[in-house]
Protein backbone atom coordinates (compact mmCIF):
# COMPACT_ATOMS: atom_id res chain seq x y z
CA UNK A 1 0.00 0.00 0.00
CA UNK A 2 0.95 3.43 -0.98
CA UNK A 3 -0.10 6.76 -0.07
CA UNK A 4 -0.87 9.30 -3.07
CA UNK A 5 -1.35 12.74 -2.53
CA UNK A 6 -2.29 15.45 -4.83
CA UNK A 7 -1.73 19.15 -4.37
CA UNK A 8 -2.96 22.69 -5.89
CA UNK A 9 -4.59 22.67 -9.19
CA UNK A 10 -3.94 18.58 -9.44
CA UNK A 11 -5.63 17.90 -6.33
CA UNK A 12 -8.83 19.99 -7.50
CA UNK A 13 -8.82 18.11 -11.31
CA UNK A 14 -8.89 14.41 -9.57
CA UNK A 15 -11.00 15.67 -6.82
CA UNK A 16 -8.95 14.24 -3.45
CA UNK A 17 -6.18 15.28 -1.71
CA UNK A 18 -5.19 11.68 -0.44
CA UNK A 19 -5.88 7.65 -1.49
CA UNK A 20 -4.01 4.64 -0.53
CA UNK A 21 -3.39 2.47 -3.40
CA UNK A 22 -2.58 -0.77 -3.97
CA UNK A 23 0.16 -1.02 -6.92
CA UNK A 24 2.54 -3.15 -8.59
CA UNK A 25 3.98 0.17 -10.46
CA UNK A 26 8.18 0.32 -9.92
CA UNK A 27 8.46 3.94 -10.53
CA UNK A 28 6.67 7.25 -10.62
CA UNK A 29 6.07 7.32 -14.51
CA UNK A 30 4.37 3.48 -14.49
CA UNK A 31 2.26 5.05 -11.64
CA UNK A 32 1.20 7.68 -13.84
CA UNK A 33 0.18 5.75 -16.84
CA UNK A 34 -1.61 3.34 -14.07
CA UNK A 35 -3.78 6.02 -12.45
CA UNK A 36 -4.61 7.55 -16.12
CA UNK A 37 -5.37 4.48 -17.69
CA UNK A 38 -7.84 3.79 -14.42
CA UNK A 39 -10.58 7.53 -15.17
CA UNK A 40 -10.41 10.26 -17.60
CA UNK A 41 -9.75 13.02 -14.37
CA UNK A 42 -6.69 11.41 -14.14
CA UNK A 43 -5.27 11.25 -17.61
CA UNK A 44 -6.50 14.67 -17.56
CA UNK A 45 -4.76 15.87 -14.73
CA UNK A 46 -1.79 14.19 -16.20
CA UNK A 47 -2.02 15.00 -19.33
CA UNK A 48 1.32 17.22 -19.52
CA UNK A 49 4.15 15.39 -17.00
CA UNK A 50 6.25 19.18 -17.86
CA UNK A 51 3.58 20.99 -16.17
CA UNK A 52 3.76 18.69 -13.16
CA UNK A 53 6.58 17.85 -10.03
CA UNK A 54 6.39 14.87 -7.86
CA UNK A 55 7.83 13.74 -4.47
CA UNK A 56 8.77 10.31 -3.35
CA UNK A 57 8.79 10.27 0.40
CA UNK A 58 8.90 13.93 0.66
CA UNK A 59 11.57 14.57 -1.43
CA UNK A 60 11.71 16.46 -4.65
CA UNK A 61 12.48 13.90 -7.88
CA UNK A 62 12.47 13.30 -11.49
CA UNK A 63 9.36 11.00 -12.75
CA UNK A 64 11.70 8.13 -13.54
CA UNK A 65 12.15 7.69 -9.87
CA UNK A 66 11.68 3.93 -8.25
CA UNK A 67 8.91 3.85 -5.66
CA UNK A 68 9.96 0.64 -4.18
CA UNK A 69 9.62 0.47 -0.70
CA UNK A 70 8.23 4.18 -1.05
CA UNK A 71 5.42 5.25 1.98
CA UNK A 72 4.54 8.01 -0.02
CA UNK A 73 4.12 9.38 -3.34
CA UNK A 74 3.19 13.31 -4.49
CA UNK A 75 2.15 14.94 -7.77
CA UNK A 76 1.63 18.64 -7.75
CA UNK A 77 2.31 21.52 -10.04
CA UNK A 78 5.71 23.79 -10.20
CA UNK A 79 5.95 25.20 -6.76
CA UNK A 80 5.06 28.99 -6.36
CA UNK A 81 5.60 30.10 -2.33
CA UNK A 82 8.06 32.89 -1.56
CA UNK B 1 18.60 28.05 12.29
CA UNK B 2 14.59 28.63 13.31
CA UNK B 3 12.24 27.91 10.22
CA UNK B 4 8.24 28.10 11.05
CA UNK B 5 5.46 27.11 8.50
CA UNK B 6 2.24 28.76 9.90
CA UNK B 7 -0.92 29.68 9.76
CA UNK B 8 -1.18 32.40 11.96
CA UNK B 9 -0.16 35.92 11.20
CA UNK B 10 3.42 37.26 12.77
CA UNK B 11 4.95 40.56 13.21
CA UNK B 12 7.96 40.97 10.73
CA UNK B 13 9.32 43.63 13.08
CA UNK B 14 9.00 41.59 16.25
CA UNK B 15 10.85 38.26 14.32
CA UNK B 16 13.60 40.64 13.08
CA UNK B 17 14.29 42.06 16.61
CA UNK B 18 13.75 38.74 18.10
CA UNK B 19 16.61 36.94 15.50
CA UNK B 20 19.31 39.70 16.06
CA UNK B 21 18.76 39.82 19.85
CA UNK B 22 20.19 36.05 19.35
CA UNK B 23 23.05 36.74 17.71
CA UNK B 24 25.81 36.91 19.94
CA UNK B 25 28.53 37.99 17.25
CA UNK B 26 26.82 39.70 13.61
CA UNK B 27 27.97 41.98 11.96
CA UNK B 28 24.88 41.74 9.60
CA UNK B 29 21.74 40.82 9.29
CA UNK B 30 19.65 40.86 5.82
CA UNK B 31 16.31 40.18 6.42
CA UNK B 32 13.61 39.84 3.13
CA UNK B 33 9.68 40.29 3.57
CA UNK B 34 7.23 38.89 1.07
CA UNK B 35 4.04 41.03 0.88
CA UNK B 36 0.68 39.82 -0.86
CA UNK B 37 0.48 42.54 -3.71
CA UNK B 38 -2.77 43.76 -4.72
CA UNK B 39 -2.75 42.44 -8.64
CA UNK B 40 -4.45 44.52 -11.54
CA UNK B 41 -7.89 43.77 -10.89
CA UNK B 42 -8.45 43.64 -8.21
CA UNK B 43 -6.96 40.72 -5.49
CA UNK B 44 -9.29 40.24 -2.84
CA UNK B 45 -7.38 37.21 -1.52
CA UNK B 46 -4.95 34.98 -1.72
CA UNK B 47 -4.66 30.81 -0.30
CA UNK B 48 -1.50 29.20 0.31
CA UNK B 49 -1.57 25.23 0.08
CA UNK B 50 1.61 23.51 1.21
CA UNK B 51 2.66 20.12 1.67
CA UNK B 52 2.89 19.43 5.65
CA UNK B 53 5.81 17.75 6.63
CA UNK B 54 7.40 18.18 3.07
CA UNK B 55 7.86 21.70 3.21
CA UNK B 56 9.24 21.70 6.47
CA UNK B 57 11.85 19.51 5.34
CA UNK B 58 12.39 21.29 2.22
CA UNK B 59 12.79 24.08 4.20
CA UNK B 60 15.53 22.88 6.30
CA UNK B 61 17.69 21.57 3.47
CA UNK B 62 17.29 24.81 1.98
CA UNK B 63 18.43 26.80 5.14
CA UNK B 64 21.26 23.76 5.78
CA UNK B 65 22.57 24.46 1.91
CA UNK B 66 22.48 28.31 2.75
CA UNK B 67 24.84 27.37 6.18
CA UNK B 68 27.56 25.06 4.25
CA UNK B 69 27.85 27.20 1.59
CA UNK B 70 28.78 30.85 3.13
CA UNK B 71 29.91 31.81 6.79
CA UNK B 72 26.49 32.66 8.21
CA UNK B 73 25.87 32.62 12.45
CA UNK B 74 22.17 31.96 12.05
CA UNK B 75 19.25 31.36 9.70
CA UNK B 76 15.49 31.93 10.02
CA UNK B 77 12.73 31.12 7.81
CA UNK B 78 9.07 31.70 7.98
CA UNK B 79 6.25 31.17 5.63
CA UNK B 80 2.45 31.31 6.01
CA UNK B 81 -0.19 29.28 4.56
CA UNK B 82 -3.73 29.56 4.75
CA UNK B 83 -5.71 32.77 3.49
CA UNK B 84 -3.89 35.72 2.89
CA UNK B 85 -5.52 39.20 1.68
CA UNK B 86 -3.71 42.53 0.16
CA UNK B 87 -0.82 44.01 2.42
CA UNK B 88 -0.30 40.69 4.55
CA UNK B 89 2.88 39.60 4.98
CA UNK B 90 3.29 35.98 3.26
CA UNK B 91 6.68 35.01 4.96
CA UNK B 92 9.97 36.60 5.75
CA UNK B 93 13.66 34.79 5.62
CA UNK B 94 16.55 36.41 7.90
CA UNK B 95 20.69 35.57 7.45
CA UNK B 96 22.76 37.10 9.86
CA UNK B 97 27.16 36.67 9.25
CA UNK B 98 30.22 38.77 10.42
CA UNK B 99 30.40 40.80 7.48
CA UNK B 100 27.39 41.55 5.04
CA UNK B 101 28.15 39.82 1.64
CA UNK B 102 27.29 36.47 3.40
CA UNK B 103 24.39 37.18 4.81
CA UNK B 104 23.32 39.35 1.56
CA UNK B 105 24.30 36.37 -1.03
CA UNK B 106 22.64 33.36 1.82
CA UNK B 107 19.56 35.47 1.92
CA UNK B 108 19.10 35.69 -1.98
CA UNK B 109 19.97 32.03 -2.31
CA UNK B 110 17.41 31.34 0.18
CA UNK B 111 14.41 32.99 -1.36
CA UNK B 112 15.38 31.71 -4.85
CA UNK B 113 15.07 28.14 -3.53
CA UNK B 114 12.40 28.53 -1.49
CA UNK B 115 10.72 29.97 -4.15
CA UNK B 116 10.90 26.87 -6.48
CA UNK B 117 11.70 24.38 -4.44
CA UNK B 118 9.61 24.33 -1.10
CA UNK B 119 5.81 22.86 -1.61
CA UNK B 120 3.64 26.05 -1.47
CA UNK B 121 1.15 26.94 -3.92
CA UNK B 122 -0.92 30.39 -4.23
CA UNK B 123 -4.24 30.92 -5.22
CA UNK B 124 -5.15 34.04 -6.07
CA UNK B 125 -9.08 35.27 -5.71
CA UNK B 126 -9.67 38.58 -8.31
CA UNK B 127 -13.08 39.38 -8.38
CA UNK B 128 -14.90 36.33 -9.72
CA UNK B 129 -12.00 34.34 -11.05
CA UNK B 130 -9.64 32.16 -8.84
CA UNK B 131 -6.58 31.13 -10.63
CA UNK B 132 -3.47 29.47 -9.34
CA UNK B 133 -0.72 31.63 -9.69
CA UNK B 134 1.74 30.32 -12.17
CA UNK B 135 5.39 29.58 -12.15
CA UNK B 136 7.44 31.95 -13.70
CA UNK B 137 10.61 30.13 -15.80
CA UNK B 138 12.70 33.01 -14.46
CA UNK B 139 11.74 31.71 -11.14
CA UNK B 140 13.51 28.22 -12.57
CA UNK B 141 16.32 30.10 -14.60
CA UNK B 142 17.15 32.03 -11.14
CA UNK B 143 18.38 28.82 -9.41
CA UNK B 144 21.05 28.20 -12.29
CA UNK B 145 22.93 31.31 -10.51
CA UNK B 146 23.92 29.54 -7.40
CA UNK C 1 12.73 57.75 0.49
CA UNK C 2 13.36 58.30 3.73
CA UNK C 3 17.03 59.02 4.98
CA UNK C 4 18.06 59.90 8.81
CA UNK C 5 21.57 60.24 10.74
CA UNK C 6 20.66 60.83 14.41
CA UNK C 7 22.80 59.94 17.44
CA UNK C 8 19.34 58.12 19.24
CA UNK C 9 19.10 54.47 18.98
CA UNK C 10 16.49 53.02 17.24
CA UNK C 11 14.40 49.96 16.68
CA UNK C 12 15.10 48.62 13.72
CA UNK C 13 11.86 45.97 13.95
CA UNK C 14 9.81 49.17 14.53
CA UNK C 15 11.56 50.90 11.40
CA UNK C 16 10.76 48.06 9.02
CA UNK C 17 7.41 47.40 9.89
CA UNK C 18 6.71 51.15 9.49
CA UNK C 19 8.69 51.09 6.36
CA UNK C 20 6.68 48.19 5.13
CA UNK C 21 3.81 49.55 6.03
CA UNK C 22 3.81 52.85 3.93
CA UNK C 23 3.91 50.77 0.98
CA UNK C 24 1.62 50.85 -1.28
CA UNK C 25 1.90 48.12 -3.71
CA UNK C 26 5.36 46.05 -2.91
CA UNK C 27 5.71 42.44 -2.97
CA UNK C 28 9.74 42.50 -1.58
CA UNK C 29 10.90 44.38 1.29
CA UNK C 30 14.74 43.86 2.01
CA UNK C 31 16.65 45.37 5.05
CA UNK C 32 20.32 45.26 6.31
CA UNK C 33 21.19 45.98 9.51
CA UNK C 34 24.37 46.73 10.81
CA UNK C 35 25.71 45.50 14.72
CA UNK C 36 28.86 46.52 16.50
CA UNK C 37 30.55 43.43 16.62
CA UNK C 38 33.03 42.78 20.10
CA UNK C 39 36.21 42.40 17.98
CA UNK C 40 38.99 40.22 19.19
CA UNK C 41 40.03 41.55 22.68
CA UNK C 42 36.64 43.25 24.11
CA UNK C 43 35.63 46.08 22.60
CA UNK C 44 33.90 48.47 25.33
CA UNK C 45 32.93 50.95 23.03
CA UNK C 46 32.51 52.49 19.54
CA UNK C 47 32.42 56.04 18.38
CA UNK C 48 31.07 57.06 15.37
CA UNK C 49 31.93 60.68 13.80
CA UNK C 50 30.37 62.31 10.34
CA UNK C 51 30.52 65.26 8.58
CA UNK C 52 26.97 66.52 9.51
CA UNK C 53 25.70 68.26 6.20
CA UNK C 54 27.76 66.07 3.77
CA UNK C 55 26.29 62.98 5.31
CA UNK C 56 22.92 63.58 4.31
CA UNK C 57 24.11 65.08 0.60
CA UNK C 58 25.65 61.49 0.37
CA UNK C 59 23.20 59.49 1.34
CA UNK C 60 20.52 61.41 -0.61
CA UNK C 61 22.95 60.58 -4.03
CA UNK C 62 23.53 57.08 -3.24
CA UNK C 63 19.34 56.58 -2.50
CA UNK C 64 18.69 58.26 -5.62
CA UNK C 65 20.95 56.25 -7.63
CA UNK C 66 19.46 53.21 -6.33
CA UNK C 67 16.30 54.63 -7.36
CA UNK C 68 17.35 55.32 -10.85
CA UNK C 69 19.23 52.10 -11.13
CA UNK C 70 16.19 49.72 -9.97
CA UNK C 71 12.47 49.61 -10.10
CA UNK C 72 12.18 50.54 -6.39
CA UNK C 73 9.18 51.69 -4.56
CA UNK C 74 11.00 53.25 -1.69
CA UNK C 75 14.65 53.23 0.36
CA UNK C 76 14.74 53.96 3.83
CA UNK C 77 18.65 54.73 5.56
CA UNK C 78 19.34 55.28 9.17
CA UNK C 79 22.82 55.61 10.35
CA UNK C 80 23.88 56.14 13.87
CA UNK C 81 26.40 58.48 14.96
CA UNK C 82 28.00 58.85 18.42
CA UNK C 83 28.93 56.57 20.73
CA UNK C 84 27.96 52.98 20.73
CA UNK C 85 28.45 49.69 22.67
CA UNK C 86 28.54 45.77 21.16
CA UNK C 87 25.32 44.74 20.17
CA UNK C 88 24.26 47.65 19.55
CA UNK C 89 22.79 48.77 16.34
CA UNK C 90 24.73 51.32 13.83
CA UNK C 91 22.77 51.49 10.55
CA UNK C 92 20.11 50.12 8.17
CA UNK C 93 19.06 50.39 4.94
CA UNK C 94 15.24 49.05 3.38
CA UNK C 95 14.40 48.75 -0.02
CA UNK C 96 11.09 47.66 -1.11
CA UNK C 97 10.18 46.76 -4.81
CA UNK C 98 7.42 44.71 -6.80
CA UNK C 99 9.71 41.69 -7.15
CA UNK C 100 12.60 40.93 -5.41
CA UNK C 101 15.95 41.32 -7.56
CA UNK C 102 15.33 44.86 -7.78
CA UNK C 103 15.11 44.93 -3.40
CA UNK C 104 18.16 42.63 -3.00
CA UNK C 105 19.74 44.25 -5.78
CA UNK C 106 19.56 47.86 -4.80
CA UNK C 107 20.28 47.00 -0.71
CA UNK C 108 23.53 45.55 -1.91
CA UNK C 109 24.24 48.28 -3.63
CA UNK C 110 23.28 50.92 -1.26
CA UNK C 111 25.60 49.12 1.39
CA UNK C 112 28.13 49.24 -1.03
CA UNK C 113 28.49 52.76 -2.02
CA UNK C 114 27.49 53.93 1.98
CA UNK C 115 30.74 52.13 3.46
CA UNK C 116 32.92 53.27 1.07
CA UNK C 117 31.55 57.10 -0.15
CA UNK C 118 29.26 58.08 2.93
CA UNK C 119 31.99 60.32 5.20
CA UNK C 120 31.49 57.92 8.81
CA UNK C 121 34.96 56.78 10.59
CA UNK C 122 34.35 54.54 13.57
CA UNK C 123 36.63 54.21 16.26
CA UNK C 124 37.12 51.36 18.49
CA UNK C 125 37.90 51.16 21.96
CA UNK C 126 39.10 47.66 23.35
CA UNK C 127 40.81 47.34 26.66
CA UNK C 128 43.24 50.26 26.94
CA UNK C 129 43.88 51.11 22.99
CA UNK C 130 41.66 53.51 20.65
CA UNK C 131 42.11 52.63 17.31
CA UNK C 132 40.28 54.10 13.99
CA UNK C 133 38.82 51.40 12.30
CA UNK C 134 40.92 51.12 8.78
CA UNK C 135 39.11 50.93 5.84
CA UNK C 136 39.50 47.70 3.46
CA UNK C 137 40.30 47.39 0.00
CA UNK C 138 37.27 44.94 -0.56
CA UNK C 139 35.36 47.61 -0.01
CA UNK C 140 36.53 49.70 -2.72
CA UNK C 141 36.73 47.14 -4.82
CA UNK C 142 33.35 46.28 -4.17
CA UNK C 143 31.90 49.29 -5.77
CA UNK C 144 33.41 47.86 -9.19
CA UNK C 145 30.94 45.23 -9.31
CA UNK C 146 28.16 47.93 -9.78
CA UNK D 1 38.15 83.00 3.12
CA UNK D 2 37.67 79.33 3.10
CA UNK D 3 36.30 76.99 6.06
CA UNK D 4 38.49 73.81 6.03
CA UNK D 5 37.57 70.86 7.91
CA UNK D 6 39.73 68.02 9.49
CA UNK D 7 37.84 64.61 10.59
CA UNK D 8 38.65 61.26 12.24
CA UNK D 9 42.50 60.71 12.72
CA UNK D 10 43.39 63.81 10.69
CA UNK D 11 41.26 66.46 13.05
CA UNK D 12 43.34 64.54 15.84
CA UNK D 13 46.80 64.86 13.96
CA UNK D 14 46.39 68.49 13.36
CA UNK D 15 44.60 68.97 16.24
CA UNK D 16 41.74 70.91 15.76
CA UNK D 17 38.27 70.16 13.68
CA UNK D 18 37.78 73.64 11.79
CA UNK D 19 39.34 76.43 10.96
CA UNK D 20 39.01 79.23 8.27
CA UNK D 21 41.85 80.49 6.13
CA UNK D 22 42.91 83.19 3.65
CA UNK D 23 44.08 81.37 0.53
CA UNK D 24 45.49 81.92 -2.70
CA UNK D 25 45.51 78.42 -3.73
CA UNK D 26 43.91 77.15 -7.13
CA UNK D 27 43.30 73.67 -5.76
CA UNK D 28 42.75 71.33 -3.01
CA UNK D 29 46.53 69.89 -3.39
CA UNK D 30 47.95 73.91 -3.43
CA UNK D 31 46.28 74.26 -0.33
CA UNK D 32 47.44 70.86 0.93
CA UNK D 33 51.38 71.97 0.20
CA UNK D 34 50.39 75.82 1.59
CA UNK D 35 49.09 73.83 5.19
CA UNK D 36 52.17 71.50 5.15
CA UNK D 37 54.33 74.19 4.73
CA UNK D 38 53.11 76.06 7.72
CA UNK D 39 53.59 73.49 10.67
CA UNK D 40 55.07 70.31 11.01
CA UNK D 41 51.38 68.85 12.47
CA UNK D 42 50.11 69.59 8.46
CA UNK D 43 52.97 67.96 7.10
CA UNK D 44 52.62 64.80 9.36
CA UNK D 45 48.92 64.50 8.97
CA UNK D 46 49.41 65.10 4.84
CA UNK D 47 52.39 62.85 4.39
CA UNK D 48 50.44 60.24 2.51
CA UNK D 49 47.60 61.71 0.40
CA UNK D 50 46.80 58.39 -0.75
CA UNK D 51 45.28 57.78 2.73
CA UNK D 52 43.51 60.43 2.68
CA UNK D 53 40.40 61.67 0.93
CA UNK D 54 39.35 65.66 0.35
CA UNK D 55 35.57 67.01 -0.29
CA UNK D 56 34.76 70.36 -1.55
CA UNK D 57 31.85 72.06 -0.67
CA UNK D 58 31.00 68.84 0.69
CA UNK D 59 31.47 66.53 -2.48
CA UNK D 60 34.19 63.84 -2.45
CA UNK D 61 37.08 65.02 -5.05
CA UNK D 62 40.39 64.10 -6.13
CA UNK D 63 43.04 66.51 -4.74
CA UNK D 64 43.77 68.24 -8.07
CA UNK D 65 40.28 69.85 -8.23
CA UNK D 66 39.55 73.78 -8.29
CA UNK D 67 38.79 75.28 -4.74
CA UNK D 68 38.09 78.46 -6.77
CA UNK D 69 34.92 79.94 -5.07
CA UNK D 70 34.84 77.32 -3.12
CA UNK D 71 32.87 77.87 0.82
CA UNK D 72 34.20 74.17 2.00
CA UNK D 73 37.19 71.83 1.72
CA UNK D 74 37.59 68.83 4.02
CA UNK D 75 40.27 66.14 4.48
CA UNK D 76 39.98 63.09 6.21
CA UNK D 77 40.81 58.89 5.89
CA UNK D 78 38.65 56.91 4.01
CA UNK D 79 35.49 56.12 5.12
CA UNK D 80 34.11 53.31 7.16
CA UNK D 81 30.53 53.48 7.98
CA UNK D 82 28.06 51.06 7.88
Amino acid sequence: MIDVLYFAWVRERIGLPKEQLETSAATVQDLVAELSAREDRYAAAFADLTALRCAVDQELVPFDTSIEGAREVAFFPPMTGG
Amino acid sequence: MDIRVQDVAFDAGQMLNEFTARQDNAGAVVSFTGIVRDVAGGLSSMEIEHYPGMTERALEKIAQDAMARWNLADVLIIHRHGSLEPKDIIMMVATASKHRADAFAAADFLMDFLKSRAPFWKKERTGDSVDWVASKSEDEDALKRW
